[in-house]
């Protein structure tokens, strides 16, 4: 089986890799890139722990082939903080404890950063219908629907 | 040695306020390596291949194709992980569940691995093994497993329990029964009898992370394991045992755990990844699939209780007695014993009977779910509860309370009890403004109560105070929701120090003594109460030290607020010398300092919740709406409040998925027909409501702190707090968990029609 | 096994009518991955369609609208021109998986995957959609309901790909609707579902009506029976009863995992009315 | 002399008493003496017991003293989530 070959972005790297036309960009990315904070937990696009954003889509990785992100952006959650300076809702995360495990923790950062960028000022129906695609086992979402809040808020004033 | 565990009241500095978790950075980051982030040079990928039939012979297994195919390092079968449990029956099923011996016993059952050099190859060797299956007569549920007509899973299986041996195998291991006084003569004072069955499906922990490993066994006979699990130290023992090694030449880290509620508790895989390690002389990372967690890792058990409950017109219950039959899967457990301990735990009962009926079916072996057991007997126990309130025309709440058990009450599975929250939570309860909140059309409210033993356990900590002062503490508790922290906190709060100075790790199996797993409930009740031993034992150094320094007697120096003080007029002039002042100083007064603790943990004390939901009902669809939770337990003391709050929630929130919606699907064929995320139906962002909690704080008098255990109760309740609310909203009463839209509708066509 | 990714629909078509093996199409992919991971598909090509010039479009013309094969769910949401004009089908792709799957997923792939269950096709053939059909013979232009012909069976012949979904302008006092049953708020697949499309008079009378099921045949249904009795009405009480009676007699489902034969029968019934409802306030209707 | 009651399976392997009365400081010397008394119980015992004394249950604390007026009940070990 041939590889292809791909010239991408990724955290506004240029990235290239070759790949197997089968696999996916989540394999893509923990497997051949070292980028392990996106995770899998289904494999199947039912849980979100492998959430990243594709050209301002939020996507799940495991449902992208990795041959599809030639000539396209895609930002992953190492790529979420500045440098030292971690994102406002990485931060809000920490603070009301929005983690227990925490392995379901990269994907809804990912995902809470798509809802907060295309609707800044949410309510909690819409957070919870917005984060729906990121299944959470341990806090029963008390917590990380809290600190979306808490983070839409501290967003808006900056 | 010699710590006295007993509790002391104290104001606290540390312990209870809330403090960011020490490895929180790392887990927003994406940085935290979890069981499938960690990679090895030249490692392979394990695979495992699985029955696909309920119940079968092996006849025979062909690998020789597979092992021919390029890329292939290891196939391995049952004959790759001979016996050596030596009569341990209990390992022996372990073993035979990760590698099926004689039998395939269920969907999903392990029949053979391969180690390829890549996923690809290794998916196509699986394809390549031929098992020759004599396909066998099935039988998944747990009431048609108990007939004597249904096909018998072990034919070596004679009921234990029994008055007279029986002189047929059947698939009932065990008939176990509690209680104490006459039921008979109890209901017979009764004024009203609730007597209903009722029968709760298998549900999965439903971590998110899949269980994954990896392997590295060494050509001179040591080896590594990277692992996701409950406890490193248990791995190493069972891995250790099923493949004839020593325990101290296998090292065990537990990687950052996505998640275990239980499942992580015993060995599935991992055994395999090591023998593939061993064959193929490469390391192997095994990583299971979402199906193969769902199809072949840890259930809980499907259940089908009946219960009767007798009491007087003043409220007084006269009798209560229960018959629980739990699944098993095809292995001997002890799930209905644990149901029948816990069933009428809250209450004080004269005369009370439980029975429970241990039963093998052709589904994976049942493994604990948090508080197992406990949440399907609270179901049974607590609907019937309920009814026999509004049968007598009492108040729910008043009624429990009027029952409940308290300090002195002889408990339904046996002891006394000495001082315990049933009461303050139902208190709480009653006096909470969510019970006097309004509610409106189709809208219901339940509450229910839930027990749960709490364990404590072996455990071992290390305090190491650095040469700057500050310390790091080296536990054996895996951390499943934030233990790291509140350990921190304990450490910090018996030194006298901030929480900034100390650094709490997770310790791998070869730089620590054993440590029992974190299950029931004990991480932190344990590990704090080894801490609080290590930090005391440390400050007994800090002490002599310090008298060192002075040169003064030990006997005059104490420690307090982090600080050695010398007593006594003759040292007045002494001041005090800081942790870090007697840190620094340490290479000149006999080295580093450091406190050690090995100890049981034992007294965890038993814990006690009481649960409110409001719940819609849409009664044309069967459809329900959670609109309004809240959580009251006991948490004896809260070290890092934020996280009691977290396992009262996530505990809730389980339960709620539990009560509604998750259930595994079987077919006629015996497979299992939803094992993924999509179908087995755990709660979603937008299902929920903000859960209150509401922490009670009645000390436990076998900690220094006062601290029990947190982490299971809160799934025992739910499950009849949303059947009593949704009986109050439709008006029916739900006898079948789940309670889905279809159960919900045809309850309520059912009623409507008759 | 090859990846393949031509920029125009010709050359989609030749590569798929000349593979010797298993050929799949992939736009969203959400569908074909789940399925490739489950090992249920093993294709040796792989047509990724995105980079076809117009497929990522939404285009409006004097017909109405033409919605590209390759343009995710979550964009057709952000087109206020067909959500005012076709909220039902709006809302219908808008239900399909999680803001992740929105992302990706297709009105066509779910079309194509042929579902019984599929959310977007109830809703499409309420509207009288049509798929637009490219292959090796030419273009055509078929009803999509005639597109699934039992689940995960199509009419498309080898080589041919839905190159767009056609919906007609409409005329004023018109509203369509979607509803499905799930046992959760989101991220489940329909046990059963309803889509509505309405046209009323000046009086609020309704002129012609489409009813469609899904979930509870092979195929999503089509009732005709359940068009009539809107026909002529100001949907009253009477009619709704009477239209959940004849969506529920015309239900052929099945008991699977996700409900039973009772259940669906029962809640066609509950959704059309529901969704009928919805779809007749839409148009005007009072 | 304590009293001991046995629960569960326990009595069945005590000869179907339920309670036994045993001369033991403390859980080892239970434990031994139930052995000797009860050679049916030994397999049970190696297989883990916990000890309730008081209400409090306790799993393999040898040394963990019988006090003379104290409530022991001897249940299965149970497994935990």
């Amino acid at each position: 089986m041939a590889g292809v070959a791909v010239s991408t972005t990724i955290n506004g790297d240029n990235v290239e890799y070759l790949c197997q036309p089968d696999e996916t960009l989540l394999d893509v990315l923990r497997d051949r890139l070292g980028l392990t904070g996106a995770k899998e937990g289904c494999g199947t696009g039912d849980c979100g722990a492998c959430s990243i954003i594709l050209d301002d889509r939020l996507v799940c990785s495991c449902l992208v082939l990795g041959a599809e992100a030639e000539g396209r952006r895609v930002e992953t959650i190492e790529g979420m903080a500045h440098g030292d300076k971690l994102h406002p809702l990485q931060q809000k995360f920490l603070e009301h404890a929005a983690l227990q495990c925490g392995i379901c923790t990269p994907g809804f950062l990912i995902a809470a950063k798509d809802l907060l960028a295309k609707n800044p000022d949410p309510t909690e129906e819409e957070i919870r219908f917005g984060l729906a695609g990121n299944l959470c086992r341990c806090t029963g979402y008390d917590k990380i629907v809290r600190a979306v809040q808490d983070a839409a808020s501290v967003m808006k004033g900056a | 040695m010699n710590f006295d565990p007993r509790y002391s009241a104290r104001n606290f500095a540390s312990v209870g306020t809330r403090p960011i978790r020490p490895d929180g950075v790392d887990k927003v980051t994406g940085r935290a390596r979890y069981g499938a982030d960690f990679n090895m040079a030249g490692q392979l990928v394990g695979r495992v291949l699985r029955s696909p039939h309920a119940h079968a012979t092996i006849r025979k297994i062909d690998t020789s194709k597979a092992e021919k195919l390029p890329g292939v390092k290891a196939v391995i079968t049952a004959a790759d992980l001979p016996d050596l449990t030596d009569g341990d029956a209990a390992m022996y099923d372990i073993l035979d569940n990760c590698m099926a011996r004689n039998k395939a016993l269920y969907d999903g059952h392990a029949v053979a691995a391969v180690a390829a050099v890549d996923a690809r190859t290794a998916r196509q060797a699986l394809k390549l093994i031929e098992v020759d299956y004599e396909v066998l007569p099935h039988v998944t549920d747990v009431d048609e497993a108990m007939k004597h007509t249904a096909p018998v899973l072990n034919d070596t299986i004679f009921t234990e329990g029994l008055e007279e041996k029986p002189v047929k195998p059947s698939n009932v291991t065990k008939r176990t029964q509690y209680g104490h006084g006459d039921v008979h003569e109890g209901f017979g004072h009764a004024d009203f009898i609730v007597e209903r069955s009722f029968k709760t499906e298998q549900t999965h922990q439903g971590y998110i992370e899949p269980h994954a490993c990896v392997a590295n066994v060494s050509s001179d006979g040591t080896a590594d394991l990277w692992v996701c699990t409950q406890g490193h130290f248990v791995y190493r023992q069972h891995c250790a045992q099923l493949l004839g090694m020593e325990a101290s030449k296998l090292r065990v880290t537990s990687s950052e755990i996505g998640g275990g509620f239980g499942g992580k508790t015993h060995v599935w895989a991992e055994p395999v990844a090591l023998a593939l390690s061993r064959k193929a002389g490469r390391p192997v990372k095994l990583v299971m699939t979402r199906d193969e967690v769902f199809r072949a890792s840890g259930p809980t058990s499907a259940t089908s209780i009946d219960v009767r409950i007798g009491a007087r017109k003043d409220g007084t219950i006269t009798a209560a007695e229960a018959t629980l039959r739990y699944s098993c899967g095809p292995y001997a457990g002890m799930w209905a014993e644990i149901g029948a301990m816990t069933a009428f735990a809250c209450y004080n009962l004269e005369n009370v009977k439980t029975v429970g009926f241990e039963v093998l079916v052709n589904r994976p072996k049942t493994a604990a779910y948090r508080a197992p057991s406990a949440p399907m007997a609270a179901f049974a126990v607590e609907s019937a509860i309920d009814e026999l309130a509004k049968e007598i025309g009492m108040d729910a709440v008043e009624f429990r309370i009027r029952n409940a058990a308290q300090e002195g009450t002889r408990s339904s599975y046996g002891p006394v009890y000495g001082p315990i929250g049933i009461g303050p939570t139902l208190e709480a309860v009653k006096s909470h403004p969510h019970m006097k909140a309004p509610l409106g059309k189709n809208q219901g409210r339940g509450m229910a109560c839930g027990f749960w033993f709490n364990f404590g356990g072996q455990t071992c900590t290390d305090l190491n105070i650095g040469m700057d002062g500050s310390v790091s503490l080296a536990v054996g508790t895996v951390d499943v929701g934030g233990s790291r922290a509140s350990l921190s906190l304990v450490a910090a709060e018996e030194l006298g120090i901030a929480y900034e100075q100390v650094k709490t790790v997770v310790a791998d199996t070869a730089t620590l003594g054993y440590n029992d797993m974190t299950d029931g409930s004990r991480g932190t009740f344990s590990s704090s109460m080894a801490t609080i031993s290590a930090a005391r034992n440390a400050t007994k150094i800090l002490r002599e030290r310090a008298a060192q320094m002075w040169d003064i007697s030990v006997d005059d120096v104490v420690w307090e607020k982090g600080h050695a003080t010398a007593k006594g007029e003759k040292h007045g002039n002494l001041g005090q010398l800081s942790l870090k002042e007697i840190a620094g100083a340490s290479g000149k007064t006999g080295g580093p300092i450091a406190g050690h603790s090995e100890l049981v943990a034992d007294g965890a004390g038993v814990s006690f919740a009481t649960h409110i939901c409001d719940i819609e009902v849409d009664p044309e669809t069967g459809s329900t709406r959670v609109l309004r939770y809240t959580v009251v337990q006991d948490a004896g003391k809260a070290v890092h409040p934020t996280y009691v709050e977290g396992q009262y929630q996530g505990g809730a929130a389980q339960g709620i998925g539990w009560a509604l919606n998750e259930e595994y699907i079987y077919g006629k064929d015996g497979r299992l027909q939803n094992p993924g995320f999509l179908d087995y139906r755990i709660p979603v962002c937008s299902d929920l409501p903000m859960i209150d909690t509401q922490i009670l704080e009645i000390p436990n008098p076998n900690h220094p702190y006062g601290v029990r255990g947190v982490g299971e109760t809160s799934i025992v309740p739910p499950l009849a707090a949303i059947a009593n609310a949704v009986s109050n909203a439709a008006g029916v009463r739900m006898t079948h968990i789940p309670m889905s839209p279809p159960r919900i509708l045809a309850a309520i066509e059912a009623e409507r029609g008759g | 096994m090859r990846y393949e990714r031509p920029h125009s629909i010709e050359d989609a078509v030749g590569l798929l009518a000349g593979s010797a093996g298993t050929a799949a199409i992939l736009a969203g992919g959400s569908d074909l991955l789940v399925r490739m991971k489950g090992g249920f598909i093993e294709p040796d090509l792989i047509v990724d369609i995105k980079a076809i010039g117009g497929l990522s479009e939404i285009r409006e013309t004097a017909e109405g609208f033409s919605i590209g094969a390759a343009v995710p769910c979550a964009v057709l949401g952000e087109s206020a021109a067909l959500k005012k004009a076709w909220p039902g089908v709006v809302e219908a792709a808008k239900l399909i998986g999680s803001k992740q799957v929105q992302g990706r997923c297709t009105i066509v792939g779910n079309l194509c995957n042929a579902s019984p269950a599929a959310d977007s096709v109830p809703a499409l053939v309420a509207a009288g959609a049509k798929a637009s059909v490219v292959g090796p013979a030419g273009t055509r232009t078929i009803p999509v309901e005639s597109v699934p012909t039992g689940p995960g069976k199509t009419s498309l012949a080898k080589g041919e790909i839905i190159e767009a979904i056609l919906l007609d302008k409409r005329p004023p006092g018109s509203g369509d609707a979607y509803l499905r049953f799930i046992p959760r708020t989101e991220m489940d697949i329909a046990v059963v579902s309803a889509g509505v499309n309405l046209t009323l008079d000046e009086r609020g009378v309704v002129k012609s009506a489409r009813v469609a099921l899904g979930a509870v045949a092979p195929t999503v249904l089509l009732v005709e029976e359940a068009a009539q009795v809107l026909i002529g009405t100001k949907l009253d009480q009477a009619t709704l009863e009477r239209l959940a009676k004849v969506c529920s007699g015309s239900c052929r489902p099945i008991d699977d995992k996700r409900g039973t034969v009772e259940f669906r029968r029962k809640v066609a019934g509950v959704l059309a009315k529901r969704a009928a409802t919805t779809a007749y306030a839409r148009a005007g209707g009072k | 002399m304590v009293e001991v009651t046995l629960w569960g399976s326990l009595g069945a392997a005590a000869g179907g008493k339920n309670k036994v009365e045993i001369e033991a400081k403390d859980i080892r010397e239970l434990f031994r003496k139930l052995a000797e008394q009860y050679p049916g119980l030994e397999p049970l015992i190696d297989r883990g017991i916990a000890v309730a004394i008081d209400g409090t249950i306790y799993r393999d604390t040898w040394s963990k003293e019988l006090p003379k007026s104290a409530e022991i009940f001897l249940l299965p070990r149970l497994a935990g989530g």
